[in-house]
């Protein structure tokens, strides 16, 4: 599979929560501001990648070697929160201040299962290197990250509109999700 | 709701995390010993299950004697499964592909008698516009292939001067499943002349 | 809610006075305000470390435990803070992986672009004083 | 101030007050991952129940014997292993299953229904309160997924379970059991379920 | 077995060292949430309504943890008995208040006050007080645009169609005090909510000289002071041509109703009188409401 | 004076004498060149089709008005009606009633009053409609029926396939634009609308006619329906110009499928669509840049629908990115 | 090409109904009623008691602090009463009454001043004559001409500018001002260039007033530094930031005054007025007010009192017509409502509009379709629908972000609106939240 190939799928195409189906979660929860959301996809990229890269060794070259394959949820997902756990003590460490900026600019930064899932379907492209399991979780972020702004964005304008009662919420986010994901069928084919 | 827990020591922590792994990995370990031959057997059976659809019985084992090529235009390689009943070939079946599917690739197996004509044909992976394209799966598509011989039935959509009639409304997914049975086609024909007398020593 | 400011280039958050020692306080923010009604926050996240703490040292009038507060901080000082946290430090992965790939082995790339991270924290450690001037919070009492 | 339930409205409570599908939004993922066919919903739902079921068991058996700070790894490592053997065990039995379900099996273990009953219930109860509660959650889980997707796959495809109640040729609302129509469904089906629930109350 | 070993060895090391790591987390990031502010957050109505002058409970909760003295923090919609609650669970000492209820104090409806003007625009009285004085020739009046209805989240208040007036629903008023910061009038007041929720009061806010008053609405307060007389408490004062009733000393006696020439003093819930004196309009005030959609 | 009490209100106590009732029915008139050619070439299934959508969403729109939102229903204001026609325009004409019915639904039902009803939805309805209804039913959706007897001077070209689709089709599989040259229509039809499409896209002299309507009653600005279209054709041009025999020429793909249609009428959608001159030509952009790419490289022969609401669900961005520049903000004091 | 401000603005019919007639004198009014609130700032401190004799142009309520004004006695008469009586803010307010004296020579009509245009005061003196004889801005905003006179040290000012716009529909009365009174307005002019130092005046005309334009081009003495300026006509140009802009192509910084880019504004009749006051030592006691409206038998332009009661007006016109729904001070795009005919004219009222019924009834408003048409009208470049809705929702913070208090009020935005959406209703209750005069709440 070709690197074009891999980012138009991953952003537009198959877009992880879009039409993959993956965090749903955050996308649905923590999306209220577009200035959040854009800080964010920028914590998301990095935590996908960095995830990718460690559980992508663990796998290429510990579990299959082992014939431990199988262990694969388990590991990935410990492994998974404990990086991210060590992501924020070190920044604590090295930069407080920094550290505390980032506190307060961004609520959280979920390890949810965009990051696991990601991590698994990055072992599962087409002659899959380590290079294109990485350039795939940083597609698939991007993916996150327009989606994730996009649905931002129609979230701070829907506050101004009369909802129909019943469908305050999650309903409407839920609709919203649904039309975006309709329009984006409309890039069926591109690769 | 108070409950008593152990207090947080690194000792006490480091000893709970422990045991607790050591009896995942034990129980893991085990029932991935238990299941180690279902799911074998289970992966086994979907191929041997796709084979048995599109040939007849057979009593040697066609996985294991498969034989995968490279072919040109196809980027992964084909395969090509003799079935043999008492060292007898009673038919082989094909692997065929198309990119041009109306959502790209198209995958079939395709079964042939020994005389090369179809005998039947399952459709391994594709991603067509369910409803439409996905009909390709559906009988009343299939069943105008079988017994029919390629070398004499033009596998061409009617629209392009052949002999298959396309699903209504995809014409272009019918291209595609052409396309690939004219491919598993010819990787046959290729692999047969290989065969001169249709049969093998045990 | 989250604003209150008449001023749209910061970003307030609120949260309560944790702790106190001498002129630095400890404020623990309260979750995102789109988390709090969210009701399954409770149950979120995999690995999350649960309440953020933020130290400041305190100007204006004594505080007192417990006592809810309002967080500052310019927006376009998180947008920077989120770069020199995660978005360089990607981008530095990134960079190493692709040159290192060239002539490493894949797994040793893999590593390399790892421990890359080390020496880049080290120095983001190096300039602690640089951050300590430019991402500075502020506190409000709201009213 | 406040009575302890007893054991019927912690169970009932999973199903309708605290639905983790359409009140409380948990494990939105496999929520609209895996719910093309109502099929798929049971299967993901009996699978989800398994692991909360296990875990809740195993936590509450566990719980005194847990320092508070491993709480959450240990949890996780107790619920990423019936993940796991759920895995096997489906591959090995019903293959068919574990190639829908597919990346979704995995993800079960991010399921936040799973770590939230752990943490919030079967960490502070006895084992049949927790047995309870996980019935009744995962229960209320696998019914609401069920539902929604016997919704998608009658609109979508016009049948139930695999039997199509319409003919061959006819024309359903394929849109259903695309990704968008996931989204659609799901929000109309909670915006029903909550003025039910309502009216009920 | 060899696999069963290796599974062993690898879960247990990440085990460990996951733990490890954990640890380390929870020595740096311990939370200090004091779980009183929970505790405390329970035992409040959770109707966020803002009543207490904090934007919602949790934060009120918080400050009532964070006070040292908080004897001038009171949730009306809880009343007494929450903060009966609050006293016990933090120790600290509480006020105690006496109930209130929101009583509207204008009886202007359209019958006794006309319409001089018709005012188009956004149907807010906030919005239109920005204006001017309002349809009627009464500038201290309602204007009955139901800000006040609007700011009401317990459903506690509603227009009365007939009248243009809003209308406490006495038993469902939680004394948020809403209401009275919505109106640009000042036209409702809480008073004291007693058992039978008995109630006198002056239902008149017109500033102005009798004549004038008695001019724009024939039910104004004119100033004539024949109820500072009637009152035996001396709980009545006039200041700028208006009767007030102050409810401190008010027992309640209804002498100064029948007196007051212009029927602008209202009593509420009492038994009928045995000498039926021109009945008070029954318009505001009243308890016994058809239920009715707000306007 | 008397009788009536006077009025006092605040100011402006002028107002113009535009309403946005008038904008609405302005656009129902600009449309009705495009309809008369429409019945023209099909006949009466494209008088059912439009009858059975503007029916059925002036319907839907009185229902669930009254019954769900109960409210006061604003049928007169004309939004419903253009979301009929706009449906039906962009449906093959014949469509089988009860989907023309279902568009219809998810038009009003969800795409406009789950959001609010009117000036509240972020997507075009219209277009939400179609593309549910493309997505659902591919086979009747892309059946486009025959003209109707000896209409035209090239009833062949009229029957089956849409010009983008026999593009796509033979593009997809090694035929050239020259080979491909016979079955495409003569520019000449693709303007009178003798080719073959959807109901309301026929014939691009009648669509331009109303948009010159609507340009000239000032219910629409220039910036969409010309910027949209010059991107497109300087994006074809660029292929056309680098291989023309793989890639059509501007011209066919200015006048053929949906472009005019989109580009003038649903694009336009004042509700779904920047409120400023700079953000709709960001917005027009978007559109031209994604209709072309699926147009050229996607599965779909026809993209500008999806374009449309893709760049809808753009437009809180570009609102808030796109804002007018306040008066006094960039201070530019140049005292001698 | 005509100057003109570059972003936004509308063009209404016109109306001016009255641009040919000459200003009429109308007799004394028996009563007159003085707010002591006409000006924006302090309301100044009545100093009379009831039964006083005042004589005219006497003080009779002080000015109440530095942003206030002293009022004088336009008539001579005794003081009958103080009291509350609805003025233009629509609410009672404290007003002077004088029953004017018939037989005091004093009352009889002024006779035409003869021009003087020779200066003598000196800078200092001009500027506490225009403070003590009550000057505040005609234009509208009523601002005490003395405040915004006073330049402090640290501040340049480079030119004084005429606001001779009117570009309020209907209003006449500067078009007839800058006619008949031409030398006394440039005089004025030279006036307040002599008083604040500056060697540039511009006199900003639209093109509507084409005879005003060519007989002040005529009457301009050469090399003065005063400049006429015809341009185009467009609402709201007679605002002093578009103004500015139109004519200097500065722009006032957001939360700025116009003396932040060196020019003050004014408006004609204020200059006539310092004219008066300067060189005939006359108080602020009278203005011309434009009485017009489609129904009434003889619209025109007077020279009134101030504190003459609009029914005085009215009557002078021929009587309010069957058909009044809504009578208005000021112009129609800008001017406030009025409840009844008692209202007196203040030094803020420049015209009295009378609305029949097809001009008084607002549309029904419906929902916003987002057509962006408030947003491409506004002056200001704000985006009006946007803070309607935020003042709906309550969101007064974000409103406040989005530049709310910016808003000048010109009604452009309410004008254009094909929804009949209210608004300027809005944007204003928002303003006065975020002002914080307002409680929260909607
Ligand atoms: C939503 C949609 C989905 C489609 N899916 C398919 C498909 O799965 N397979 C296919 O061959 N063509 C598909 N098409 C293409 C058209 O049906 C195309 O016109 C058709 O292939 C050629 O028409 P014909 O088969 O009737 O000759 C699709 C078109 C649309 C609009
Ligand atoms: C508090 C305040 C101070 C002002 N100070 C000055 C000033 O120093 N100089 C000045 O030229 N105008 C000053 N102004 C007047 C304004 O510039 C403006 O002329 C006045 O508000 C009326 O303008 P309008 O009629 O365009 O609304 C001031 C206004 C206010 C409210
Ligand atoms: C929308 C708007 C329109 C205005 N139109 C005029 C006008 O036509 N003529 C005028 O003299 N002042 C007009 N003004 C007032 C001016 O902004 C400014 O206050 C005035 O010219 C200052 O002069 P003054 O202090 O002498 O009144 C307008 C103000 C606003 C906000
Ligand atoms: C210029 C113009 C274009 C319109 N285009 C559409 C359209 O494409 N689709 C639609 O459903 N309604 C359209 N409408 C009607 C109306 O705006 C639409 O129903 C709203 O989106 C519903 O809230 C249009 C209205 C105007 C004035
Ligand atoms: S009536 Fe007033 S005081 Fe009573 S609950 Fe309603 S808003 Fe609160
Ligand atoms: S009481 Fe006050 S808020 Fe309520 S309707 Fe009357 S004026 Fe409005
Ligand atoms: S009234 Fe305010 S918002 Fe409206 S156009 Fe004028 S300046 Fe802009
Ligand atoms: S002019 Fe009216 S309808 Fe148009 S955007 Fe502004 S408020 Fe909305
Ligand atoms: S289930 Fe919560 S993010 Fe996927």
């Amino acid at each position: 599979m070709e690197y074009w190939v891999i980012l138009i799928s991953a952003v537009f195409v198959n877009n992880i929560v879009l039409s993959q189906f993956l965090g749903i979660c955050p996308f649905l929860g923590v999306s209220g501001k577009v200035s959040t959301s854009v800080g964010m996809s920028g914590a998301v990229l990095f935590v996908m990648t960095i995830a990718t890269t460690v559980t992508y060794l663990l796998h290429q070259y510990l579990l299959l070697p082992l014939g431990l394959d199988y262990l694969r949820t388990i590991t990935f997902i410990l492994v998974i929160a404990a990086l991210v756990q060590m992501v924020e003590i070190v920044l604590k460490k090295v930069s407080p201040p920094l550290y505390q900026a980032l506190g307060v600019f961004l609520p959280l930064i979920t390890t949810n299962c965009a990051v696991l899932g990601v991590a698994i379907l990055a072992l599962g492209l087409v002659d899959a290197s380590l290079l294109k399991a990485v350039f795939f979780a940083f597609s698939s972020s991007l993916g996150f990250a327009l989606a994730l702004i996009l649905f931002a964005s129609i979230r701070e304008y829907l506050e101004l509109a009369n909802l129909p009662e019943g469908m305050k919420g999650v309903p409407i986010n839920l609709l919203v999700a649904g039309i975006l994901s309709l329009a984006f069928l409309g890039f069926a084919g591109l690769v | 709701m108070t409950v008593k827990k152990k207090a947080s020591s690194l000792f006490n922590m480091v000893f709970a995390l422990f045991a607790i792994t050591l009896i995942a990995g034990i129980s893991l370990g085990y029932v991935n010993e238990l299941t180690l031959e279902p799911k074998a057997r289970a992966r086994l059976e979907r191929k041997v299950n796709a084979l048995k659809n599109v040939l007849p019985a057979f009593t040697n084992s066609p996985v294991d004697e498969a034989v995968r090529l490279s072919w040109e235009g196809a980027p992964d390689s084909l395969e090509f499964y003799p079935a043999m009943q008492d060292s007898t070939l009673v038919g082989v079946a094909v692997t065929g592909g198309s990119e041009k599917g109306y959502n790209g690739t198209v995958r079939l197996l395709v079964g042939f008698n020994p005389d090369g004509s179809i005998r039947n044909i399952a459709v391994l992976e594709q991603k067509e516009t369910p409803g439409l394209g996905t009909k390709m799966k559906g009988e009343a598509f299939l069943k105008q292939f079988r017994e029919k011989d390629p070398a004499t039935f033009d596998l061409r959509v009617r629209k392009d001067g052949g002999q298959v009639d396309a699903l209504a409304g995809a014409t272009i997914s019918t291209r595609a499943f052409a396309e690939a049975v004219q491919q598993a086609y010819e990787v046959y024909r290729s692999q047969m002349e290989g065969r001169p007398n249709q049969t093998r020593k045990p | 809610m989250g604003h209150s400011s008449t001023d749209q280039q910061v970003y307030i958050h609120q949260g309560v006075v944790s702790e106190i020692s001498g002129t630095t306080i400890k404020v623990t923010l309260d979750a995102d305000v789109h988390c709090e009604s969210c009701r399954a926050k409770a149950l979120c996240g995999v690995a999350e470390s649960g309440g953020k703490e933020v130290e400041i040292t305190a100007a204006g009038g004594p505080y007192r435990l417990h006592e809810p507060v309002e967080v500052i901080l310019r927006k376009d000082l998180g947008q920077q803070a989120v770069f020199w946290a995660y978005l360089l430090p990607f981008l530095l992965m990134l960079a190493t992986l692709l040159t290192t790939s060239l002539f490493l082995e894949e797994w040793a790339a893999g590593a390399a672009s790892l421990f890359i991270l080390i020496p880049y924290y080290f120095l983001v450690s190096r300039f602690g004083n640089y951050f300590k001037k430019t991402f500075r919070i502020s506190l409000l009492k709201p009213d | 101030m406040k009575q302890t339930p007893g054991p019927k409205e912690n169970f009932l409570k999973g199903i309708i007050k605290e639905n983790p599908v359409f009140v409380m939004l948990l494990g939105m993922c496999p929520t609209l991952g895996v719910t093309s066919s109502a099929y798929n919903g049971l299967g993901m739902g009996v699978a989800t129940l398994f692991v909360l079921l296990m875990s809740n068991v195993v936590v509450s058996l566990i719980k005194t014997q847990i320092p508070a700070k491993v709480r959450i790894p240990a949890f996780i490592v107790v619920i990423a292993s019936f993940v796991t053997i759920v895995e096997m065990v489906l591959e090995a039995f019903i293959p068919f299953l574990y190639e829908q379900l597919g990346i979704f099996i995995p993800l079960i273990v991010v399921n936040c229904l799973i770590l939230g009953r752990a943490e919030a219930f079967a960490s502070k109860n006895n084992l049949p309160a927790s047995v309870i509660d996980a019935l009744g959650m995962g229960i209320g889980f696998t019914l609401a997924l069920t539902v929604l997707g016997a919704t998608r796959e009658v609109l979508g495809n016009g049948s139930l379970f695999g039997f199509r109640f319409v003919p061959e040729d006819a024309n359903t609302f394929i849109l259903f059991i695309l990704p968008p129509g996931a989204f659609i469904a799901l929000s109309y089906l909670a915006i029903a379920f909550n003025r039910l629930t309502r009216k009920v109350a | 077995m060899d696999s069963i070993l290796n599974s062993v060895i690898l879960l247990t090391l990440l085990g460990v060292v996951a733990g490890l790591v954990l640890y380390v987390v929870s020595k740096k990031f311990h939370v200090h949430e004091n779980p009183l502010i929970a505790q405390v957050e329970e035992l409040l109505p959770g109707a966020n309504c803002a009543g207490c002058g904090s934007p919602g409970c949790r934060s009120f909760a918080e400050k009532l943890v964070g006070s040292e003295d908080i004897s001038d923090l009171f949730c009306p919609v809880g009343g007494n008995e929450v903060m009966k609650w609050v006293s016990e669970a933090l120790g600290k000492e509480v006020a105690e208040k006496d109930p209130t209820v929101a009583v509207v104090r204008c009886q202007g409806s359209c019958e006794v006050r006309p319409k001089t003007s018709e005012y188009q625009g956004p149907r807010s009285c906030a919005i239109s007080a920005l204006i001017y004085s309002g349809e009627t020739d009464c500038q201290y009046g309602c204007l009955g645009d139901g800000d006040c209805v609007a700011a009401c989240s317990f459903d506690a208040m509603y227009m009365d169609e007939a009248t243009g007036l809003p209308v406490v629903i006495t038993d469902k008023c939680t004394s948020c005090g809403m209401c009275v910061t919505a109106c640009p009038r000042d036209i409702i007041e809480m008073r004291p909510k007693n058992k039978r929720d008995l109630k006198v009061y002056v239902g008149c806010l017109n500033e102005e000289k009798g004549g004038l008053a008695k001019k724009a609405c024939s039910v104004a307060c004119i100033g004539c002071s024949k109820c500072i007389d009637a009152c035996p408490k001396d709980a009545i004062t006039i200041e700028n041509n208006l009767a007030y009733i102050d409810p401190e000393y008010c027992t309640l006696c209804r002498k100064c109703v029948p007196v007051c020439p212009t029927h602008s003093i209202i009593e509420t819930n009492f038994p009928p009188r045995k000498v039926k004196v021109a009945p008070a309009p029954d318009t505001a005030g009243s308890v016994t409401v058809k239920p009715q959609s707000d306007a | 004076m008397e009788s009536q009490p006077i009025i006092v209100s605040a100011s402006p106590h002028v107002h113009s004498d535009r309403t946005s009732k008038r904008l609405m029915y302005d656009v129902v008139i600009a449309l009705i060149p495009a309809f008369l050619v429409s019945v023209y070439v099909f006949g009466i299934p494209a008088l059912i089709t439009t009858t059975t959508a503007v029916v059925s969403c002036l319907l839907f729109e009185y229902l669930i008005q009254k019954y769900l939102m109960k409210t006061e229903t604003t049928l007169g204001d004309g939004s419903a009606l253009i979301t009929g026609i706009l449906l039906a325009f962009n449906l093959p004409a014949g469509l089988p009633v009860w989907m023309v019915i279902a568009g219809s639904l998810v038009a009003i039902g969800i795409a406009k009053w789950s959001f609010g009803g009117l000036g509240f939805n972020v997507f075009n309805p219209a277009l939400v409609g179609r593309v549910f209804l493309l997505i659902s039913f591919p086979v009747q959706m892309t059946l486009w029926p025959m003209a109707a007897e000896g209409v035209g001077p090239n009833v062949d070209a009229v029957a089956g396939a849409t010009t983008l689709g026999i593009l796509k089709e033979g593009l997809q599989f090694g035929e050239t634009m020259s080979t491909l040259a016979p079955r495409i229509p003569s520019g000449m039809d693709m303007l009178l609308g003798f080719t073959s499409g959807s109901l309301g896209e026929m014939s691009a002299l009648a669509l331009l006619a109303g948009g010159g309507y609507l340009l000239a009653r000032r219910v629409i600005s220039w910036h969409i329906p010309v910027v949209v279209l010059a991107t497109m054709a300087l994006m074809t041009g660029i292929f056309w110009a680098v291989d023309p025999e793989h890639y059509a020429n501007p011209l066919i793909h200015l006048l053929s499928g949906g472009a005019i249609l989109g580009a003038f009428y649903m694009a336009t959608d004042l509700v779904t669509s920047p409120v400023t001159r700079k953000g709709m030509v960001v917005f027009a952009i978007g559109i031209g840049v994604l209709t072309v790419v699926i147009r050229l490289f996607g599965s779909y022969p026809e993209g500008i629908s999806f374009a449309i609401l893709i760049m809808n669900a753009f437009v809180p961005l570009i609102n808030r990115y796109f804002k007018p520049r306040r008066f006094g903000s960039r201070i530019k004091a140049k005292i001698v | 090409m005509l100057k003109t401000f570059p972003k936004g603005g509308i063009h209404p019919p016109e109306n001016k109904l009255t641009s040919g007639q000459p200003i009429r004198r109308m007799g004394i009014p028996k009563t007159v009623y003085v707010p002591i609130a006409q000006h924006i700032g302090i309301p100044a401190e009545i100093i009379v008691e009831r039964k006083d004799k005042v004589t005219i142009g006497q003080v009779i309520a002080r000015s109440g602090g530095y942003v206030s004004s002293n009022i004088h006695a336009p008539v001579a008469g005794t003081v009958t009463k103080l009291d509350m009586i609805v003025d233009t803010s629509g609410y009672k307010k404290q007003c002077i009454v004088i029953r004017t004296d018939e037989k005091d020579p004093a009352n009889a009509e002024v006779p035409e001043w003869p021009l003087k245009s020779e200066i003598t005061l000196s800078p200092e003196e001009i500027l506490q004559r225009i403070s003590d004889y009550g000057i505040v801005g005609l234009g509208g905003a009523t601002f005490p001409a003395h405040v915004k006179l006073h330049i402090k040290k640290d501040q340049h000012l480079d030119c004084l500018i005429v606001n001779g716009v009117e570009c309020e529909p209907y209003l006449t009365a500067d078009h007839r001002l800058m006619l008949e009174k031409t030398d006394e307005i440039l005089v004025g002019i030279r006036i307040l260039m002599h008083a604040l130092g500056v060697g540039r005046a511009i006199i900003g005309i639209e093109n509507n007033k084409r005879d005003a334009i060519e007989r002040f081009r005529e009457r301009c003495p050469k090399g003065s530094g005063i400049q006429i300026a015809a341009l185009q006509v467009k609402y709201p140009q007679g605002g002093e930031k578009q103004l500015v802009r139109a004519l200097l192509g500065r722009e006032v910084p957001k939360n700025g005054l116009p003396l932040d880019v060196g020019v003050v504004v004014h408006n004609v009749g204020t200059i006539f007025a310092i004219y008066q006051a300067v060189q005939h030592n006359r108080p602020l006691m009278e203005r011309v007010v434009t009485v017009t409206g489609k129904h009434l038998q003889a619209p025109s332009n007077f020279w009134a009192r101030i504190g003459t009661p609009i029914a005085d007006l009215l009557e002078a016109v021929g009587g309010v017509p069957e058909a009044t729904r809504k009578i208005v001070s000021g112009g129609p795009m800008m001017g406030k409502a009025l409840k009844s005919t008692d209202v007196p004219v203040t030094k803020g009222t420049s015209g009295i509009l009378v609305i029949g019924e097809e001009e008084a009834s607002r549309g029904e408003p419906r929902n916003c379709i987002r057509c962006g048409e408030c947003v491409s009208v506004c002056p200001m470049g704000l985006e009006p629908h946007l803070l309607m809705n935020l003042t709906e929702k309550g969101m007064y913070s974000h409103a406040s972000n989005e530049d709310i208090l910016t808003c000048i009020e010109c009604g452009s935005c309410s004008y254009v609106c094909p929804s009949h959406r209210p608004l300027l209703d809005y944007i204003r209750f928002g303003k006065s939240v975020v002002k914080g005069l307002t409680p929260k709440t909607a």
